[in-house]
């Protein structure tokens, strides 16, 4: 019974998250809420013993993915500044409705199917080490593959978000000095 | 001196006793949670006079020396202040984040202790992922500083802010790698065991710790200086650089949830020096056998204080760093050191079966010469070529 | 190399730590008010009046000339003259204060006021513990006089060069009248 | 472990519906990164539940899977956001309907 609480505690908090986040105005504001939902799954997998999994997605999403939005919330504010026109795409009933059918599309099997209502099989839980071991010998070649994966988004993120120096520079920036200069001399004479 | 040793457990153990069967685990849980918040309060209460009063005498004057006997009740008087202070929120301010941001910061940190083994059988809650939990937790703590920093609508706290997180996402990396050799050494994510993995000596009278391998002594240097960051300590300390910033992120915080900011940067400070501890230096193992009837706990009291007393020395000691030179440092020397590191841990681990005399002394002088070298050729080139003297637009 | 700077300083501050249990120049801080350092002769804070002999406002060297209230850059003295004469130390018959305030609220301890005075009347005091519990910043001709022993006492190369000069010109005035006693009378 | 496996994989489908709505329903670029974001953490949630109410739960299926999912959504936010900036630089808008210079 604890734990039946438990769950819908957590999951009310997360879908609620998940909601806000998807629904505020405010972008920063939409990232801490999906930081909180994001935080909400992790309290779901511990809650089904995936201890790792829990920590990993805790330290992955709300450590580095939840920053990185933020920053990138940071980085294009201009568009939250300038325009005030409506934050919603002009398709977003039609949108809305294609999610509410895929849910009811998903729920209703899930709902007649008697088979996904036992009990759960007592735990095993996912031991670190068997992790490990698991990791360095079924999924050795899935692991070489994400490293390369992760080393390669790594890059390709710098590259595509550095900033290139324009050949020539803009004129904005180096003629600053050069007009005051040429206005100092106009005001001398 | 067993009794004295397991005295915390024995007595929860008794205390929960009392209390009627089915509420045992519940108090027992309490007992534990009063017993380090109210151990590591104290500590926070005793480490900022205490902190002030070295750099006090590091910098040719006296600490605080005027509320109580030696000024001990210093703290006492600022908790006071810290309080009955009008709490201050700015007009423009997000007041829901405003807020939550220093209960944020604080929460994660008091879960962070729950995985420290502090003595013998003495870890609130034996974790079999415990480092991952531990630093997955302290990733909250940059969402914490962030949400500070953006809601109180004040640029010199965004650029805090902004700078504290790029610092502590910086920092995390060399933290991290640099625990990695430890994980690899004992074989597993649980502290407990990570202590147990360092008992005993090598060669009869060198403790088996970490800290007196080559990799782990350079791990133990790279996990100091990045704890450092991590916290936002000196020299690190430029997220809140007053002599630019006013105060960074804690710019519009002002009474009780100030003193919560600095209880949650000092707890963070305990925190990551509580894992240096079990990591390098060995827990609560004491360095030789003949010393084992000093209570476990005592042993970790000992390192503990020590390393924070390090830290104080430092602070009192480097100027703060600019913040491309805090970057570079991290990203140019700190990661590359620490992957170097991480070899060097490898190949100790797989030499471990050298078996032809003076084995031990030829690893320790091979791996901590691969070090020294990596060592001068990342300090020679991180910082880039020397600067060119200065060209001034406008000045002259 | 990278690093020995770092250790240097460690060393530096190491031994200001240890030094500063037992070596009292990696101590230097004056614990100030049970402590005081030995005022210095050429302190100077507030400016004072000076009189001679026993009663304040009867030995007041001031002669309400205005100057030093004229020369304040911050404007702070007011003068007003007494309408009869008294004679001074030299039998001169001159104006006195009636009244004479100095707003420390707004002097700035600049010294003009002790530098331009021909009298040798108003000087440069040295306390410095000014506080108080009330508003009382305009001081009046009472609180500012204060006997010569007390400025021979707080500027001594100073004040034995006023007293010898006064002295000097008391000699020459009564050698004078001595001289030309008629003179001397009118 | 009273909860059946049902409940969660409804929880899961409402989070996955929640994801997609607001993807597809937004403008900003980065709310459709958290929008997929939240999908890819439904299906993991799913993958978490059938492994833990499977048969099998010794064999780690379900648990690797989501670990490397995680790592893989790691490396799609970055690019994501790294392109997000990027397009923001060139037209200054994250907004979806403002990157249309390929229309007509």
């Amino acid at each position: 019974m604890p734990n039946e609480i438990a769950f819908i505690l957590i999951a009310v908090f997360t879908v609620a998250c998940a909601v806000a986040a998807m629904t505020r105005r405010q972008l920063v504001h939409c990232a801490l809420f999906a930081a909180a939902a994001f935080a909400g799954l992790a309290a779901l997998y511990l809650q089904l013993d995936a201890e790792f999994v829990g920590f990993a997605q805790l330290m992955v999403y709300v450590g580095a993915i939840a920053i990185l939005i933020v920053f990138t919330v940071l980085l294009t504010r201009g568009d939250e500044v300038r325009s005030n026109r409506s934050q919603s795409s002009p398709s977003w009933l039609a949108g809305v409705a294609v999610a509410v059918l895929v849910l009811a599309g998903i729920a209703l099997p899930i709902l007649l199917s008697p088979a996904l209502w036992h009990a759960a099989p007592v735990a095993t839980g996912a031991p670190v080490k068997r992790i490990g071991e698991e990791l360095m010998n079924r999924y050795v070649l899935p692991l070489e593959m994400v490293g390369v994966l992760l080393t390669g988004a790594l890059l390709g993120a710098v590259v595509i978000a550095m900033r290139e120096e324009p050949a020539v520079k803009p004129p904005s920036r180096s003629l600053v000095p050069a007009r005051a200069e040429s206005e100092e001399v106009v005001n001398l004479r | 001196m067993k009794g004295l040793d397991q005295i915390f457990i024995s007595t929860q153990h008794a205390l929960a006793g009392l209390a009627p069967a089915p509420l045992q685990p519940l108090v027992s849980m309490v007992l534990i949670i009063a017993c380090l918040m109210s151990v590591f309060g104290a500590c926070f209460a005793l480490t900022t006079i205490l902190e002030r009063k070295t750099l006090g005498r590091m910098q040719n004057r006296f600490g605080p020396n005027r509320v109580g006997p030696f000024g001990l009740l210093q703290p006492m008087a600022d908790g006071i202040k810290m309080i009955i202070k009008e709490d201050i929120v700015p007009f423009s301010a997000d007041h829901a984040l405003h807020f939550l941001a220093p209960l944020v910061l604080t929460v994660p940190i008091w879960l962070a202790f729950s995985v420290l083994p502090f003595g013998r059988n003495m870890t609130a809650v034996e974790l079999d992922a415990g480092i991952l939990f531990f630093f997955a937790i302290g990733s909250a703590s940059e969402l914490a500083v962030f949400m500070a920093g953006w809601s109180s609508q004040n640029k010199y706290s965004l650029v805090g802010a902004m700078r504290a997180v790029a610092q502590m996402i910086s920092y995390e990396v060399p933290l991290v790698l640099s625990s990695v050799p430890v994980l690899m050494a004992a074989g597993s994510l649980s502290l407990s065991d990570i202590v147990q993995a360092q008992s005993g000596c090598a060669l009869g009278w060198l403790p088996h710790w970490n800290v007196f391998t080559p990799w782990g002594l350079a791990g133990f240097a790279l996990f100091l200086i990045a704890a450092a960051a991590e916290s936002n300590r000196c020299p690190f300390d430029l997220p809140e650089g007053e002599s630019e910033l006013i105060a960074g992120y804690l710019t519009e915080y002002s009474g009780f949830k100030y003193a919560l900011f600095f209880l949650g940067e000092y707890l963070g400070l305990f925190a990551v020096t509580g894992l240096a501890v079990t990591l390098f230096l060995g827990g609560w193992q004491a360095p030789a056998a003949w010393l084992e009837w000093v209570p476990s706990w005592g042993w970790f009291a000992v390192k503990f204080s020590a390393i924070i007393f390090l830290a104080i020395w430092i602070r009192a000691t480097l100027p703060r760093l600019r913040m491309d030179q805090l970057l570079n440092f991290a990203w140019k020397f700190l990661v590359p050191l620490a992957l170097i590191n991480l070899l060097v841990a490898v190949a100790w681990l797989k030499t471990g079966t050298w078996r032809f005399p003076a084995a031990a002394e030829v690893r320790w002088l091979l791996g901590a010469s691969v070090l020294a070298i990596a060592y001068v050729c990342l300090g020679r080139h991180w910082n880039g070529p020397a600067p060119r003297p200065r060209q001034y637009s406008y000045a002259e | 190399m990278l690093g020995f700077g770092i250790i240097k300083g460690l060393a530096e501050t190491w031994r200001n730590f240890i030094g500063s249990y037992y070596d009292p120049a990696r101590l230097t801080t004056v614990q100030y008010p049970e402590q005081k350092l030995p005022p210095n002769e050429n302190a100077r804070t507030i400016p004072f009046l000076v009189f001679d002999g026993e009663d304040p406002m009867a030995g007041l060297r001031c002669t309400a000339c205005s100057i030093c209230a004229q020369e304040c850059p911050a404007h702070c003295i007011e003068i007003v003259k007494d309408t009869t004469k008294k004679p001074d130390y030299l039998g001169k018959m001159q104006f006195y204060p009636k009244v004479f305030n100095i707003d420390m609220g707004v002097c700035m301890a600049c010294g003009i006021c002790a530098e331009v005075c021909p009298f040798d009347s108003i000087k440069m005091d040295r306390v410095f513990e000014l506080s108080s519990h009330d508003r009382g910043m305009v001081l009046q001709k009472s609180d500012l006089a204060k006997p010569n022993d007390y400025f021979r006492e707080i500027h001594p190369t100073e004040a034995a060069a006023v007293d010898a000069a006064r002295a000097e010109e008391q000699r020459k005035a009564e050698a004078k009248k001595a001289a030309n006693p008629v003179l001397a009378k009118s | 472990m009273s909860t059946p496996l049902a409940h969660y994989l409804i929880l899961s489908a409402v989070l996955f519906s929640i994801g997609f709505a607001g993807a597809v329903a937004r403008r900003s670029a980065i709310l459709m990164l958290i929008g997929i974001e939240l999908m890819l953490n439904a299906a993991n949630l799913n993958f978490i539940a059938f492994w833990r109410f499977g048969p099998h739960p010794e064999a780690l299926g379900g648990v690797m899977f989501v670990l490397f999912s995680i790592a893989i959504a790691a490396a799609e936010a970055a690019v994501g956001l790294a392109l997000v900036i990027s397009i923001y630089r060139q037209r200054e808008t994250a907004q979806v309907d403002g990157m249309d210079t390929l229309k007509n």
